[in-house]
């Protein structure tokens, strides 16, 4: 069980392997004949590494078709979302201090929107259908003259679940309300055009995409009313909106995994079309099983599954060697059942027995295979094990 | 420092649960309490319990426990369970400290066979 | 000039190369055979991050003889003096709002710090001696009731002045006043003992010491009384101080760094010795020229010195390929002369011709010497192409 | 889109300084001002400039600009001194706009060799 040998890695919308591509680019900025120099200096080493880093900014830049210069480098989405919606409520304070919100984000814009309140900010938390979606009369009629900011995720970790971010900005514009998206699952992944999209601040992160873990950036379009307020100060480092020095390294690798991932993400998602479609054949006939979000219209690299009757840490270990999530990943080591598909109206009971199986580029369709019949064997042994309900 | 929340003998006996399933004709008692499920099946010949089986519904530890419960009383007194505590079976298996109102499930269910059983004999 | 193959780089006080082990167990942690598992999850993968993690805070945890759940991973020493400043600030507000710093502090401290003034908190900016040094009785004399910490460097990044954290720790303790201290360049370099030092909040960073660069820590003493509120909020990382994706091959790039540090560290700093001594016995007899510090007791990875009637940036300019700093990295693109060297009494015309020369491991002596001839024949061919004074 | 603060020419203008010097008998400007120091010299013949130097103290730019007025100037008529204008040099060096004021001192210097030798000249 513990060995690596054996796993079977299924939880790609927790983090991904690197690119080795990727790999090679970070190192040739870390070694001693490479460019290793700080950014914020001025000699000839400084200037190079200040030339990596702008075009990894291009890089990153092309894949979203935005300007280099709306761009923040932060250590992750998290810090990204922070930045975002901290920076932009304080900024904004005088516009307003209600901010509309749903109740199926991630916990790194929850947090943040907890912490607001704390400080006299008015929450909205809006509820999607059964699917997870958000109506969008439900966030009309949430809206209000003071609604100064809507935080609205791309696609959700735990669900794949798409949101109209084109319609939700069209209206937030109408309303002269900013609106932050969390792309963290769908940057390089699904198509964004930041020239054409209604949206004026999003958090994008390396690690879900092939690129490495603790870098991100967020984009603050480049839009009168726009700004965010920095959470940290220093060395003046990017306008002073995030200083410290440039993690060059990092920088360039998530330039790089932008690069491919504009090449590839048509690839990569009929490739998880057809992953996701082949797991869902293989399972749904299952006596009890139901689908925690929507597999016609969701995101195709997650399939999050409940079903009847199982407890879900046993289905977990004896899922093993596969390795999946239950709920977040991020939540995942509280028992609680996850709060997203309570938000979708899951019992306890079905929310606690959901897997969230997610797709890679490196996934195949035996390790599918392997999945499914993994899947039917435990559900069907840990049923043969459980009493009678009447018992 | 090993952060794995189940130690090898969990992981064993979840994997194996060779006591898993039910007795005919057998004397059973169910408990169903803190979100778990237990019922547990015995034979008797005696005074001695013969053969025990069981059926759980819970997490790791709550049927890893019921499978090491089974395990170690076939065989016992049937006595021995009035007097059985999880106590043991806690530390054997590093059960985390959160997880004891369940594991105490199992100790209900075993106490409530050994009447069961104890008072059958008496008859 | 640009051509990176005559470059000699003597800047490594503003960035260093990453150790080629270290950059081996960062790639072993990235690749699709690697352990790129997010540490968050609870299966076996997510299991194994975790322990490579809890291996790096150990070492790190070793070099400063520490317990590694007085460490907190950040983005780097810049986010670290962030956290220790303005979340023990706001912690500590019932306790008094006046702080003492230096005028000589990086911008990491001196700029969250000028934001605590703009929130009310009153700031105590000490100056130093002639050669950058606190004297103790300059700080005893600026405690008082109110003051809830004190914020000095251990090392300085500009002059290499070692203060003397020991006698201001044991000061700080006399007041109940916390203790926060900068060692972005100490760490690794300088022996820190953290089980001896009365120090409470200690900021590190991986990139001056042969780490990456994006990967820092803040100690927090295990102590009644000590602690930081989040300046991030998300998925509930390392106890809510610090949430987010934790970058597990930075971590243990990080971890690799502080065991090779411990290791080297007394060889380090007799080659750094022979290097500074070399260079300053190369140069100290060009009229005019004076070291900025204290080459006897300053850290010898660091040597600053101004020189008489030199305009700094011709100077920098003319020691091309040499790879050196002036001022500090972080404020080297401005054309002020360095506030640190204004802070020793040293005038605008001698701050602004400061250049530093930062030694490394591998510098070498004949570098020492290139940079030897290159200084002298600079400052003797701008000599010789300036007017008199009395033109 | 390059970091580097220096275009190629004023890097060479620099390192060779060609005309970086003192001429003895010769006609001679000073200006000191925005923390920078400029002499020239030239030598006129029949209202021809036959020879330039100059002495800067200042940043690359002011330098490079120097050399490169003198090594321009060479064998122009001395009354071009008087409409000498540093416009040209501040595109053709990418003199940022924050330098502006500095490499004016250089104007001024100009102007006021070519009063000094048209002066000369007049007499
Ligand atoms: C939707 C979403 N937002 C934010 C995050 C946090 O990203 P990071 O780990 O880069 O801080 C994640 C993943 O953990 C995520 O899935
Ligand atoms: C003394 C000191 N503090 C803080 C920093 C900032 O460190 P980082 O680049 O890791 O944010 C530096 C270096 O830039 C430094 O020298």
């Amino acid at each position: 069980m513990t060995d690596r040998g054996q796993m079977i890695y299924m939880d790609y919308a927790a983090s991904t392997p690197v690119d080795p591509w990727v790999v090679e680019a970070m190192t040739a900025l870390m070694t001693a004949d490479g460019n290793y120099s700080n950014p914020s200096s001025t000699h000839a080493a400084g200037r190079r590494s200040v030339e990596y880093i702008a075009h990894a900014a291009g890089q990153l830049a092309s894949l979203l078709n935005t300007a280099e210069d709306t761009l923040v480098w932060t250590s992750g989405a998290t810090e990204s979302d922070n930045l975002a919606i901290l920076g932009t409520a304080h900024y904004r304070r005088e516009r307003g201090q209600h901010v509309i919100s749903m109740r199926t984000e991630h916990k790194a814009v929850t947090d943040p929107l907890s912490e607001l309140e704390r400080h006299g900010f008015e929450v909205t938390w809006l509820d999607p259908d059964a699917t997870g979606l958000l109506d969008i009369e439900t966030l009309r009629a949430a809206m209000r003259e003071d609604t100064q900011l809507v935080s609205i995720m791309h696609v959700n970790n735990e669900t794949g679940i798409i949101q109209d971010i084109q319609s939700i900005g069209a209206l937030c514009r109408e309303n002269d309300t900013l609106f932050h998206v969390d792309a963290a699952q769908s940057c390089g992944k699904l198509p964004i055009d930041l020239t054409a999209l209604p949206v004026d601040l999003m958090s994008v992160t390396a690690h879900k995409m092939y690129g490495p873990k603790g870098i991100g950036a967020l984009y603050i379009a480049d839009r009168k009313g726009v700004h965010v307020e920095p959470l940290l100060f220093g060395g003046g480092q990017q306008r002073k909106l995030r200083p410290g020095t440039l993690p060059a390294q990092q920088i360039v690798g998530f330039g790089a995994t932008a690069a491919i991932a504009q090449s590839r993400s048509n690839d990569d998602f009929r490739h998880l079309t057809a992953l996701r479609d082949r797991m869902w054949a293989g399972i749904r006939d299952i006596p009890g099983v139901t689908v925690n979000g929507d597999v016609a219209n969701g995101f195709p690299g997650i399939l999050n599954v409940s079903v009847e009757d199982i407890e879900g840490e046993s289905l977990l270990l004896a899922l093993e060697p596969l390795c999946v999530a239950t709920g977040s990943a991020c939540s995942s080591k509280s028992q609680e059942p996850s709060y997203v598909l309570r938000a979708l109206g899951r019992s306890d009971a079905l929310a606690q027995s959901a897997i969230r199986f997610s797709f890679g580029r490196p996934t195949t369709a035996a390790n599918v295979d392997v999945a499914i019949e993994l899947y039917r064997n435990s559900v069907d042994r840990l049923r043969r094990l459980a009493p009678g309900r009447a018992a | 420092m090993s952060s794995d929340p189940y130690s090898a003998e969990v992981r064993a006996l979840f994997a194996a649960a060779e006591h898993g399933g039910v007795l005919d004709d057998a004397s059973c008692a169910a408990v169903e309490d803190q979100g778990v499920r237990i019922s547990l099946f015995a034979t008797v010949e005696e005074g001695i319990v013969t053969r025990l089986r069981f059926q759980a519904w819970g997490c790791p530890h709550v049927i890893a426990a019921a499978e090491a419960f089974c395990a170690e009383f076939e065989g016992c007194a049937a006595s021995d369970l009035l007097e059985f505590s999880v106590s043991g079976l806690m530390q054997s298996l590093s059960v985390p400290v959160e997880k004891s109102g369940r594991i105490l499930v199992l100790e209900d269910a075993v106490r409530s066979l050994g009447s069961i059983v104890c008072g059958a004999s008496e008859h």
